[in-house]
């Protein structure tokens, strides 16, 4: 293996003064260069990184850069499993998985996407299996898989009820045996550099220490994860927020398809903790006020295992006709998820790890008592526009994970393909741009643009001033969406809740009470607040002009899905004035779109 | 330096087996000076002299000597070496603690010899 | 009880000749959590403590610390579980204090790293491009599974005496994880991982005093791991010698 | 960031810390510390004392007055006190070190199993745990049973 010491160079401004660059502040920016530069630290990005050094063979130089610490992404958090077809010699087969795949998408996937993920996964899973993954076993030392919602075979692939933190933890052990591979950890990423559509690098700020970095590269890949943490009932974790789609946004490179949030039927009331779809997989059942097994109203064949967004629309609609539970402390509404009928035997070994969330959040023992959940914000099937290869607009800058919408997921994601399309771009992208940096030069370093943000940061925030508190913004930001963008939506909730989106933007709110450099986290919060602030715009605008209901996309005006003008993703453009929409065709190959039925 | 000589593991099984050894031959000599043997009379000129004379005895103690010492002195060589990791530490640690046991060894092992072979005064 | 008090010890090494304590009154509302509690200062009181959190739900590993002086993950401990109207939290011992409770893991990832966690195999080409899996018996997963609960949050570390004035030894959470891929019937690099551990101050530093094991949130016991692997490097063999590894699944 | 306090390292203290609940095996690894430390010096001290038996460092041989002397100045109630102290320390040092040795090679502290919340880790509930009851009981016992036969 050869061992490759990162190059540091030190930009001087006296240099660029005598170019007429724009300087102020502080006289130098580190330079830290590097082949590929990876931004997130999920499964996603771990998987591209240890993919980058593969394919290279060790020869390239990767950075990871992370805001967490790299093994504390939130996809841990992700529990139930890992969709792969495994047994084809039981009945599974790749065209069942795409199918299913496309019409929990309510037909607005790319189908060529949704084919090429299906093929590639079980090697991933093997893959994961031969890093050390401890896949839950069948009795003769083969892959266990289970049911999961909206599938037509049981193909999650699991290991207990802590897949993704397994994942995580594989991918990351596995990244430490690859000297080539090098984590900036709690480093927060702010803006993509580019030259003439070329990808040169990013910028970032290191927490721990308080400076500010270029990080160059030859190829870029943005695996920053989902934006949940717009709404304050969600199953993510606080790290959760949409700063990767943000720094894609501002360089140019539409989101698409933001108007579809998955809303994943069970969240435990009050914290919006995940209780995973594997709990209804393994034959949970949802129960209201009077006892009734409401889904067989709703999806009369697959009852608890529809897809998400029709069981959490049942769930609403149950609680909007008054049959729902209220607590007492939060004012939020739930119904029961029922886990006895499983068995104190399986849920040990299977569920283990709800059963430990249960018992100490909620003081619930899931093997004799149910659990109030309600839908929660879960995950987000837009995302950063790229093609089938998870490119983007911009050459060398790749994106993978839920930041990125490839689009497998259309408007409804099923479980368990999440950390699965994590995995599958992760290394495609990973390949991908290690070849390109293999071939390609560095680029020129457009200084203006670098010390821009670094004055955008430090003069404009850290040394700012203002009066709002940037808390205050998040969390009102959070209320909005909580109310006017969640399972259903109306034209009016959704123009109210923009227009208050675009007050808050407004708002002086972009200043750092704490001066001080070392682990300033107040400093990353603004950064973070004004991202989620663009974001939660292009998702109220995308909502509001798709005037149809399809997937989690659910609409109480227009409830009918309009495949004559709607069947298109929508893309969103940043303009000076706000997002600028724009749309382009779905990929149907095999599947003509058809009414879903559960 | 100590590592280069010896592996850890072997040290530790020596520590090991040294810390047994010495449960065991302690309890015989504590057993057999206060239980077995009354208390006054155990500590009387005769009866030590008898004892260092005796083939088992003797050799007993002259074992229990070697291996309590090597016992404890290693179990002060982990302790300081725990306290401090520079590479002159460990060294002289290694070194001081082997001089020391060495040393208090020949000294024990000189009166075993003395009160056996020595003649009475 | 209708709020709390928060105690904060504050600390930046930069700015602070030593540390000190400050105190937040923090509104109580039932299922609080002392992570809760801390974000609500951090958020409405004073935005400049520091203090690392993610998941809030024991999976991430962020937000372990000293909570009355006994070390925890804030997420995972209920105010009212304490019983007490006064929190002093802390940061956790033996890592350096980046800012307030926040701490640095540099030294505690690079050990981790040290022992090779991950699979080491004899068939390289096997691994890299699978088609199959290798073969795992319930009961052999079962073996290493509480082991991979590890979150690497650090409080086995934090707790650990020898960790406490011994800069050179592992710590529980890298020597636990070193058993976790030395009995996983898969790996075959069990006996080099042995011989990094045979050093004076290696796995023989552990003296059983069991804090790891009495801290950890996820059942981990880092303490019966080391115990257990220190039979192996004892005996100077591991279960397993190269090429011996559990098989890929042919049909 | 190598300055002491922003180090953080427990040092020294961290030997006796009583704040982790739980755990007895941290108070019998702080006494196995201790006790072994004045067992060694005991030793050495008895190795001194029992020199004098030849004539102290430069007797030849047996030597009675020499010896006489020597008790004189052990044979006392400090003297015995120490006594007892010490088959106090050798008893508690003694049944507790096997209990190490059988512990660090990995017998009686339970084995890895499916765990359950809440979380009790097995290596502090098994057999070993009583034993530190025992060494602590038997020492006590012993002692006492010392100072019967020293004062009795």
């Amino acid at each position: 293996m050869k061992q490759v010491k990162n190059v540091s160079e030190v930009f001087h401004w006296e240099s660029q003064r005598q170019k007429g660059c724009y300087f102020e502040a502080r006289s130098v920016v580190e330079v830290i260069k590097s082949d590929v530069v990876i931004v997130g630290s999920g499964i996603a990005g771990l998987r591209a990184a240890i993919e980058a050094a593969r394919a290279s063979n060790s020869r390239l130089e990767i950075s990871i850069v992370t805001k967490v610490q790299a093994m504390r992404s939130h996809s841990v958090s992700a529990e139930g499993g890992t969709a792969a077809v495994l047994y084809p010699e039981l009945g599974d087969s790749f065209e069942s998985h795409i199918f299913d795949t496309v019409k929990g998408s309510d037909y607005l996937a790319d189908q060529d996407a949704v084919e090429r993920f299906v093929l590639a996964m079980p090697s991933e899973i093997y893959q994961l299996e031969h890093w050390g993954m401890p896949w839950s076993r069948r009795e003769d030392g083969r892959i266990a898989q289970r049911w999961f919602g909206g599938y037509s075979y049981p193909r999650a692939t699991f290991a207990e009820d802590k897949v993704g933190f397994f994942e995580m933890q594989t991918l990351y052990d596995t990244a430490t045996k690859y000297d080539s591979i090098k984590f900036y950890q709690e480093w927060f990423a702010t803006s993509i550099v580019k030259y003439q559509n070329k990808f040169v690098g990013v910028t970032a700020l290191d927490i721990k220490k308080g400076d500010f970095a270029f990080f160059k590269a030859k190829a870029g890949i943005i695996a920053t994860g989902g934006s949940g943490r717009l709404y304050s009932f969600a199953t993510y974790g606080y790290s959760a927020t949409p700063d990767g789609m943000h720094m894609a946004y501002k360089a140019g490179i539409p989101l698409k398809d933001m108007e579809f949030i998955q809303f994943h039927p069970s969240g435990m009331v009050p914290s919006g903790i995940l209780i995973t779809e594997a709990a209804r997989g393994e034959g949970g059942i949802l129960l209201n006020k009077e006892g009734e097994r409401f889904m067989k109203r709703y999806a009369p064949e697959k009852l608890e295992l529809a897809s998400r967004d029709v069981v959490s629309r049942a769930i609403i609609t149950e609680i909007e006709q008054g049959r729902g539970f209220k607590d007492e402390a939060s004012g939020l509404e739930y119904v029961h998820l029922d886990l006895t009928g499983i068995g104190e035997k399986k849920i040990k070994e299977r569920l283990n790890g709800i059963r430990e969330i249960a018992l100490k959040f909620r003081g619930i023992d899931i093997i004799s008592e149910p659990v109030p959940v309600r839908p929660v914000c879960h995950y987000v099937m837009g995302g950063i526009d790229v093609n089938i290869d998870g490119a983007t607009s911009i050459a060398g800058l790749w994106a993978a994970g839920e930041a990125a919408c490839v689009s497998i997921n259309g408007a409804n994601r099923l479980g368990a393909n999440s950390t699965a399309e994590c995995l599958v771009w992760g290394k495609i992208t990973g390949e991908l741009a290690a070849r390109y940096a293999t071939e390609k030069q560095h680029e020129q370093t457009p200084w203006e643009d670098v010390m821009m943000e670094e004055k955008r940061i430090f003069d404009g925030i850290l040394h700012g001033s203002g009066s709002v508190n940037p808390y205050e913004i998040r969390d009102n930001l959070q209320r909005e969406m909580d109310a006017n963008a969640y399972v259903f939506r109306t034209g009016d909730g959704l123009l109210h809740a923009l227009k208050r989106i675009r007050e808050m933007k407004k708002q002086d709110f972009r200043h750092c009470e704490d001066k001080s450099r070392r682990y300033n986290t107040n400093l990353k919060d603004v950064l973070e607040v004004e991202g989620m602030l663009e974001v939660a715009e292009v998702v109220l605008l995308s909502a509001l002009t798709r005037t149809e209901s399809r997937g989690a996309h659910a609409r109480r005006d227009y409830p009918n899905r309009d495949d004559k003008n709607w069947l298109k993703h929508t893309l969103a453009f940043r303009t000076e004035e706000g997002p600028k929409l724009d749309y382009k065709p779905v990929v149907i190959t095999k599947y003509q779109p058809a009414e879903r039925h559960y | 330096m100590g590592d280069k000589i010896m592996t850890e593991r072997k040290i530790m099984m020596i520590q090991y087996v040294t810390g047994i050894l010495s449960v065991f031959l302690v309890s015989v000599h504590l057993l057999y000076q206060g239980v077995i043997v009354p208390y006054e009379k155990a500590i009387s000129f005769s009866q030590v002299l008898s004892l260092y004379r005796h083939i088992f005895y003797g050799s007993m103690l002259e074992i229990l000597l070697v291996v309590i010492l090597v016992h404890g002195f290693n179990g002060l060589r982990i302790i300081l070496l725990e306290l401090n990791q520079s590479q002159d530490w460990s060294k002289a640690v290694d070194i001081i603690t082997v001089i020391a046991t060495v040393v208090t060894i020949a000294y024990g092992t000189r009166t075993v010899i003395l009160a056996v072979f020595g003649g009475v005064s | 009880m209708s709020y709390v008090k928060l105690v904060v010890q504050r600390y930046d090494p930069e700015r602070d000749e030593k540390p000190r304590f400050q105190e937040y009154i923090v509104p109580y509302r039932k299922g609080m959590t002392v992570l809760d509690a801390i974000l609500y200062a951090r958020d409405y009181l004073d935005h400049s403590i520091g203090v690392r959190f993610s998941c809030r739900m024991a999976s991430c590993g962020s937000c372990g610390m000293k909570i009355n002086g006994k070390p925890a993950l804030a997420c995972y401990t209920q105010v009212s579980e304490l019983g007490t109207e006064r929190i002093v939290v802390q940061p956790m011992d033996n890592f350096p204090v980046i800012k307030d409770l926040a701490t640095d893991f540099e030294e505690f990832f690079e050990k981790h790293k040290e022992l090779m966690p991950y699979l080491v195999r004899e068939d390289r080409a096997e691994q890299e491009n699978p088609k199959s899996e290798y073969l795992m018996k319930p009961e052999e997963l079962e073996r290493i599974l509480q082991f991979t609960y590890c979150i690497k949050c650090g409080l086995c570390y934090s707790v650990c005496p020898t960790v406490g004035t011994d800069k050179l030894f592992p710590g529980p959470q890298a020597i636990a994880q070193a058993y976790r891929y030395v009995e996983d019937v898969r790996d075959e690099g069990g006996e080099t991982r042995l011989n990094i551990l045979d050093n004076p101050h290696g796995i023989w530093r552990c003296h059983f005093a069991g804090s790891c094991s009495a801290v950890c949130p996820k059942g981990v016991d880092p303490a019966l791991g080391i115990q257990l692997l220190r039979r192996y490097v004892m005996r100077g063999k591991a279960p397993r010698k190269k090429g011996e590894g559990s098989k890929p699944f042919t049909k | 960031m190598e300055k002491g306090r922003e180090r953080n390292r427990r040092g020294i203290r961290g030997w006796f810390d009583p704040t982790v609940p739980n755990n007895l095996e941290r108070w019998a690894y702080f006494f196995q510390r201790l006790t072994g430390l004045g067992i060694l010096a005991y030793v050495i001290g008895h190795i001194g004392d029992t020199s004098f038996f030849v004539g102290g460092p430069f007797g030849t041989g047996p030597n009675q007055s020499s010896w006489s002397f020597d008790l004189s100045i052990t044979e006392n109630v400090v003297g015995h006190l120490i006594l007892i102290f010490v088959v106090l320390i050798v008893t508690f040092h003694g049944i507790n070190g096997i209990r190490l040795i059988l512990a660090e090679l990995g017998i009686m502290v339970g084995k890895p199993s499916k765990i359950e919340y809440p979380y009790r880790p097995s290596s502090l509930r098994s057999v070993q745990r009583h034993i530190i009851w025992v060494a602590i009981v038997l020492a006590v016992l012993a002692a006492i049973w010392a100072g019967s036969i020293l004062f009795g």
